[in-house]
């Protein structure tokens, strides 16, 4: 039967030993009433036929790998080295359980530490997680943290309006019945939310002794990226209001930009999916939480820490478990236990086989890419690109006609996976769509892109491919 | 065999994958924005691919041998569940995409919804919640929205939980602002039924079951705490870790459970991941179906053209708490879990079956060697003492010395209400050859425990490094790479 | 660490992967047709999981370190290749569905021939034959009828070979019915001239060449020689398992080679498989490329539309010796070849020059620890002698010791022309690190030899098992798993 | 520069300790005419754009999984359980070379001993090596086994005419230059192909002291089982004339059939593809090849025995090596050296995953459903089916228009690769069409072949699916 090993006589002689005479009878403390109720699932399948169903279920689905995808928001294709998931695929790795054995889970608790050191590094921050579930509810905790920081005394937390807005969901639904008020990410204007340092400037001004944290994003959800001398600024007036900057990155955009580290961050968190893992239709993502060495103790989520053997030599366990719910109950610094190991695992076989120059080159191709698209597109009548900050992976566009049109248009005539459209989360930014590129956008795809929004914008002939775009 | 780091491997210049020229005209970055390092490591392919196959060497997994760590099921993970989740219609699926364009996905996640509400006896499922502990935290807030909306949300702030709990039921209750009661068990392993009664008023926001519990007994009074916390107007929390032992043979939503967490990544056989990622499922009553996180997957009525090819999209449940994470949750994790409650169906039965057999079974062999606290019937796992009468030898000794054997360890020091407690969980997977393999490694121990305590005490043996300074590590804290002055060679004599 | 047999852990009515029942009205089986017993393992999934993954952790591969096995050049295996030929547009293809339904197969097998011929510098390459020695003997097959279509079949029955040759030289050449001849080496590890000439005359059917050979020399007589045989009306044929030393370096075929076979899967970065599958594609100068083995694959001018789609179909050489295989040949191992050579263009020069670099500076760090029988620059490997004067160690004692070093050892006794020979290729993939770590090695094991000759002479000490009896194993013949009274428990404590 | 680790800085290096000043030094020895040519290939491609290039070379096929298949002809479309890649895709199993070094080999040592063993049960013979490159090699290197077991004396071979071609063909290569004749394989005429006891019979009947050996297929290239009753009388007639009976087998076919080892086979050989190996367009696959224990010293390829270690433990070797190249050069049994271990490696987890039961069930499935699909369509007007003989995986069919045709309109207006046209091996069954179907040809499947060859012969109605085909 499937994956039960036990032969009929085999369960005799195991039912003997245990004392009883059927299966059954080890179900006596069920109560009768509940007992053994009938099961209406559909039939079983041996692995070829589950197979054919599973291939068939993949098949009604349009993915990235067939249309041209402009889709970010949060969620980037990217390419993966080969040498991921040959490494990921092995049962020593994919098949332990959280490394709570060091002795004989060195293989995990290193990697661990690795990645910690590889998410410090791209963060410019002293100390790393080994993950939590995803950027979000990373960002979730990053608020408790910062509570907890603050001793419970300020319960006002400051959220830019262009962190992306399901993060701002998630932080909304943690803290939904604790007494704390989420401030500052609503309320703005189509023009207001065109000058981030505006926002920025209006957010710092309402800095007080309430006020927990300041959460940024950097790259925003736009894609923007704010200067980092005027964040140093900002660090500063957030520190001297006795506050924390959070802030929520795209680990990507950290390849390139001067890192949270470098202006004064006190959390840094994101989401890591970027780094080697598949779109897989949002998840398993993994969350990346770093902060100052000086708030490890408050920090949620599994720590490897270095030690020696008992013949000295170096090995790496689990630590500061005080924080966890398994020592401390509900004096943890969280509820979590399994976090995302795997694709932490993946993010750093993925860090290690691009190394610096890898990186740096995928960054700059997104850079440089999202760019072009942005100048060409900003070419077309009736488009309008915002242009004003400088952009990572995605920019916003306004569009002639209804985003979704366009995107069902693109969809159908084009075979073109389109852009976010804004105005789902962001009513004021209806009729705006936000596109985003990647190394696996080609030339080619971008070039077919522009050509689709001309026709589409019905407004003919805009410059050929290539002509000077910006 | 110890491996270096892959930051030691580092030489400065030194390229591993590569990417294409951009085929774009070049945008200059602004001033000012740039970073200055990036200290990644400089290696090439071939390092990578040595050092993490040397690491996954040092790492025991299901796929090495038999891992009986108890609450966690560690049962076989199919090779053909990872193969499902890498096709390229559903890896390469980005989440915003229109509903248009992955039916197929949402089809699988609208039937394992599906079959998650058959097999917990629930009215509605979501799917969002990325673990266990994370939907313990999404339950607690629903019962507490359920509260406010009936006006007690200020009142019912006490949650009441067994003291044979996992620490994840406190921590999440505490998370959602509540407070929490411990509920000494009995001596039969179940609730106190006293205790429980003394704390039952109006200020109840719920109780948190874990059935079986983790001294893997089936509560013996539980329907009778169940009916005694919804007669003072609480709800019943299910921590559903230990779902491997009812499939087919009680549906907790039946017996009065009004909100449950699935792990699917313990009962439905998605791997651990080394930590991760696993999957933390929902399950409510029709009371609390309403405050489910979303959004979830239903059928779209309009836009199904024919009934045998419904539509399916993303709904909100009316009174949702909201999003606990971006996106819909761990897809990745659904096709696997899908893909085996295909390969099962109604026979998931035989699975839980099988896991108690199992246990049971183990328990029988292990019974007179090892003392055993609650000694009944047990259902997928069960608890035993670590001591040996008459030996300094603890549970962490023995734990140590399994490994010499080939084993993976027992939980130990789990639940924390009995001493030196090892906690066992085989899985419907093992075959009795490897559980008679086990028990006589046991019995061994046992033996060497009177005769050579110091073996023990000094096990690990043979494990890639022996056993670590746990105390200095918290002490002198070192979480991450800093270069040193010199880095071990690469290649020593052993 | 041993490891049962999968058929020691069989139990009978167990089941591991199951099939669908039919889904056809079934067909009784006629009568005195059936077999009786069908004695295969019976065991469950997890079991095959844990036995071949605990198999694995028994071998030693390029994935797990450095691999120095002269003239095997087991550099890395990119990761990559595997991807790709997996893909199912390749994996799934019928060897008989039309041509028109794989264009994109015939396009790869046709690049990856004229990819092959200007690597070489032939006139023509037939990608057939399944491995080295399977090149070698359609090789001389082709010369046999070379010279029969010149009425010299019966007279031309001597196939001259170097006395550092492989074996597979003397062997193919003997399989395709010609005596062998040996011609030794001079003092430099050149071709012996003086000996060549004396063998030169109307019998010669050809010359077997390994050039750099398997001392790692690029031979000094190379073009003597070939000009003494052509002159008698020999063809030269070319053992390519060297290549890697030549890529952009120099191509055998402007040299005068008449035919050479290539080892995809040495020089071309597709893995070895435990021993195989490999690939050995000939390629043959213009007087012999109407005798490839076939089919090869052409543009068919007829049924090409546009001139950028040419139309691919298989053809036959117009004297062709024929088929050496059926089907197309190893065509999973051709889109890994493939792959790495589109990967590297022009830059094969790199990994040549690279292979060069590796060998001559591992033997300048093991120049003056050694003794270097033929002392002058090497090409892609090279040879010394595993002697420490003064010590009873051999060749093969550093050979296992090298193993407790975490290294795989070189080549060993081999070429035979050198006492105690250790031939070692580093391969162009392993960094100077790597390099030095094993010189450092080799330097520390000749101390051994002088200090503790005995740890040396029982080594190796840290493999799963300790060195084996080779001779009793071909005294007492046991070549397959017959029940045994007793099988080994599954667990031992270590 | 790809795969290559070095710096610039290290390769300066190490020409320094060298002695040289640059690479071109290194190659002093290369005659300088022929030194440094320009290589003419195609520019470099990163991992990414190789991948772009070789899944658009892979999609510009129409495979076995997309369309309907039911080509057979030596190459079999079978079900491949998940856990034989997940396990082939080890690197230490797959980036290990020949193991000639046994203490770090022992895990391709210990699994080829298994396949040994396997190869044993399953035709019943007392002997099997490591693997030959394909079944036709194999069946080339038994001839010159069969050649050498009877000492050169007798240069005749008899060869069954319903061999796979292709075998018959790399035979004939492998002995052109040989003093050796192979004979009656041809020039039967379509009846007497089509009588298979008769053509036996006639060879049996050519049995002289100058016959090497009888070679016969089981079953052969058409399909057909022969009666293994009958065949034990072949085997003591072979015997009786001093000469060998060397049997081409299918593997999948031996978990219903009685094996050569129980009917007096001396030598077998066979395609081991089906045994979880992909179709792959023609290879990688894996020969098999077994004999009697008596003759295992002229037995061709790799052996791995047992032994124990100097602390006695069980372990395995390659042994008899004195039969093979590296060591007897011209006089060794065969040239082979690398041979197709991995693909061994796959035949071994294949068989270790489905094992006694699940093989017998895959044969069962494909002699079923062959048998249903022969059944049907031998009730369309204008096609014949044989089906005198018991059938396996494949059987004859006369079609009503030329295969060619047939096979186009199937491809192209019912998505259908349809079957084998004999008349390409046999100009004698010109108009005949091998058809072949395993467990991956569903019944949906099997159905819409029969409607689209009852359309296509042009001839309307014809029973319903499913109606008392036989």
């Amino acid at each position: 039967m499937r994956f039960i090993p036990h032969t009929e006589e085999e369960r005799q002689e195991m039912l003997r030993a245990i004392g009883v005479e059927r299966i059954e009878d080890l179900f006596a403390d069920v109560p009768e009433a509940y007992r053994f109720p009938p099961l209406n699932l559909p039939p079983p399948l041996t692995e070829l036929e589950a197979r054919w169903e599973l291939e068939a279920l993949a098949e009604a689905n349009t993915h990235a790998g067939q249309y041209a995808c402009f889709l970010g928001a949060g969620a980037y294709r990217h390419f993966i080295p080969a040498v991921v998931d040959e490494l990921l695929r092995r049962g020593e790795f994919y098949t332990a359980y959280t490394p709570y054995q060091p002795e004989v889970s060195q293989g995990t608790l290193q990697a661990m530490f690795e990645f910690q050191s590889m998410i410090c590094a791209l963060t410019g921050m002293e100390v790393a997680n080994a993950s939590h579930y995803d950027g979000s509810s990373a960002l979730a905790e990053a608020v408790l943290m910062a509570l907890r920081l603050t001793r419970g005394e300020r319960p006002r937390i400051l959220l830019f309006p262009t962190i992306h807005p399901e993060y701002r969901a998630v932080v909304r639904t943690y803290v939904q019945h604790l007494d704390v008020r989420l401030e500052g990410d609503e309320g703005w204007t189509r023009e207001q939310l065109r000058e981030p340092l505006a926002v920025l400037e209006a957010l710092e001004a309402r800095l007080d002794g309430k006020t927990a944290a300041l959460v940024i994003p950097y790259p925003d959800f736009l894609g923007r990226v704010l200067p980092p001398a005027r964040l140093r600024e900002t660090a500063d007036r957030v520190h001297r209001a006795g506050a924390l900057l959070i802030a929520v990155i795209n680990p990507i955009a950290l390849a390139l930009f001067d890192p949270p580290g470098s202006w004064g961050a006190d959390i840094v968190v994101g989401e890591g999916q970027p780094l080697g893992i598949p779109l897989s239709f949002g998840g398993p993502y993994l969350g990346l939480m770093a902060t100052r060495m000086a708030f490890v103790r408050q920090l949620p989520g599994r720590l490897v820490g270095e030690t020696v053997d008992r013949e000295g030599r170096r090995g790496y366990v689990l630590t500061l478990s005080t924080r966890e719910q398994h020592i401390r109950r509900e004096k943890a610094t969280s509820n979590i236990t399994t976090n995302v190991g795997l694709m932490a695992l993946a993010a750093t076989i993925y860090l290690s086989a691009l190394g610096r120059h890898g990186l740096r080159q995928v960054a700059t191709l997104c850079y440089h890419k999202a760019h072009y698209l942005a100048g060409r597109i900003a070419a077309l009548p009736g488009y309008e690109v915002w242009t004003e900050q400088p952009f990572f992976h995605e920019f916003v566009v306004r569009t002639p006609r209804p985003v979704e049109e366009i995107n069902r248009i693109l969809y159908e005539d084009y075979q073109i996976i389109g852009g976010y459209d804004l105005g789902r989360a962001y009513p004021e930014l209806d009729g705006h769509m936000l596109l985003c590129a990647t190394e696996m956008n080609t030339r080619e795809e971008l070039d077919a892109l522009v050509t689709a929004l001309s026709e589409i914008g019905g407004l003919k002939a805009v410059a050929e491919a290539g002509k000077d775009p910006l | 065999m110890t491996e270096p780091l892959i930051f030691e491997y580092s030489v400065p210049g030194r390229r591993g994958v590569e990417l294409p020229e951009p085929d774009v005209p070049e945008t200059p970055l602004p001033e000012g924005f740039q970073r200055a390092d990036l200290p990644l490591p400089e290696v090439s392919e071939v390092d990578v691919v040595r050092h993490f196959l040397r690491l996954s060497q040092m790492n025991y997994g299901v796929d090495k041998g038999f891992y009986p760590l108890g609450s966690c099921t560690m049962k076989y993970n199919p090779k053909i569940n990872e193969e499902m989740a890498r096709l390229p219609g559903f890896a390469h699926l980005h989440p915003y995409q229109d509903p248009e364009t992955v039916q197929g996905a949402l089809a699988l996640m609208y039937h394992l919804q599906e079959f998650l509400k058959e097999i917990g006896g629930f009215a509605a499922v979501s799917l969002q919640p990325a673990a266990g502990s994370q939907g313990e935290l999404a339950g607690i807030l629903m019962i507490r929205a359920y509260h406010r909306d009936r006006g007690e949300g200020k009142k019912r702030i006490k949650m009441l939980i067994p003291d044979s709990a996992h620490g994840t039921n406190p921590a999440s209750s505490a998370m959602a602002g509540l407070q929490v009661v411990n509920i000494p068990s009995d001596r039969r392993g179940n609730i106190d039924l006293d205790a429980l009664r003394k704390e039952c008023d109006e200020t109840v926001a719920g109780l948190m079951i874990t059935n079986p519990n983790t001294l893997g007994l089936f509560d013996e009074n539980l329907l009778e705490a169940i009916d005694l916390v919804h007669r003072c107007g609480g709800l019943i929390y299910g921590d559903g870790a230990n779902m491997n032992a009812l499939m087919g043979i009680c549906k907790p939503g039946a017996m009065g459970f009004d909100v449950m967490h699935y792990n699917l990544h313990k009962t439905f056989s998605t791997p651990h991941g080394g930590g991760g990622p696993g999957a933390g499922p929902i399950g409510a009553s029709e009371r609390l179906a309403p405050y489910l996180p979303g959004p979830i997957v239903a059928i779209d009525r309009e836009r199904t053209v024919r009934p045998d090819e419904p539509f399916y999209t993303f709904v909100w449940p009316e009174r949702s708490i909201g999003r606990v994470r971006a996106f819909h949750g761990h897809f990745g994790v659904f096709v696997r879990a899908y893909t085996y409650i295909r390969m099962h169906g109604p026979r998931l039965r035989e699975v839980s079956e099988a896991a108690v057999l199992n246990a049971n079974y183990l328990l029988a062999r292990l019974r007179g060697i090892y003392p055993v606290p609650y000694d009944r019937l047990c259902k997928h796992e069960f608890v035993i003492m670590g001591k040996i009468p008459g030996t300094p030898i603890r549970a962490l000794d023995i734990s140590k010395r399994l490994m010499d054997y080939g084993f993976h360890p027992p939980t130990n020091y789990f639940p924390l209400i009995v001493p030196e407690a090892l906690m066992i969980e085989p899985t419907e997977t093992e075959s009795k050859a490897t559980l008679d393999a086990f028990a006589e490694a046991m019995r061994r121990i046992a033996e060497e425990a009177r005769e050579d305590p110091e073996r023990l005490q000094q096990a690990p043996h043979t494990t890639p490094v022996r056993r670590l300074d746990e105390a200095r590590a918290a002490r002198s804290l070192v979480l991450r790479y800093a270069p040193a002055p010199a880095p071990q060679p690469a290649s020593e004599p052993r």
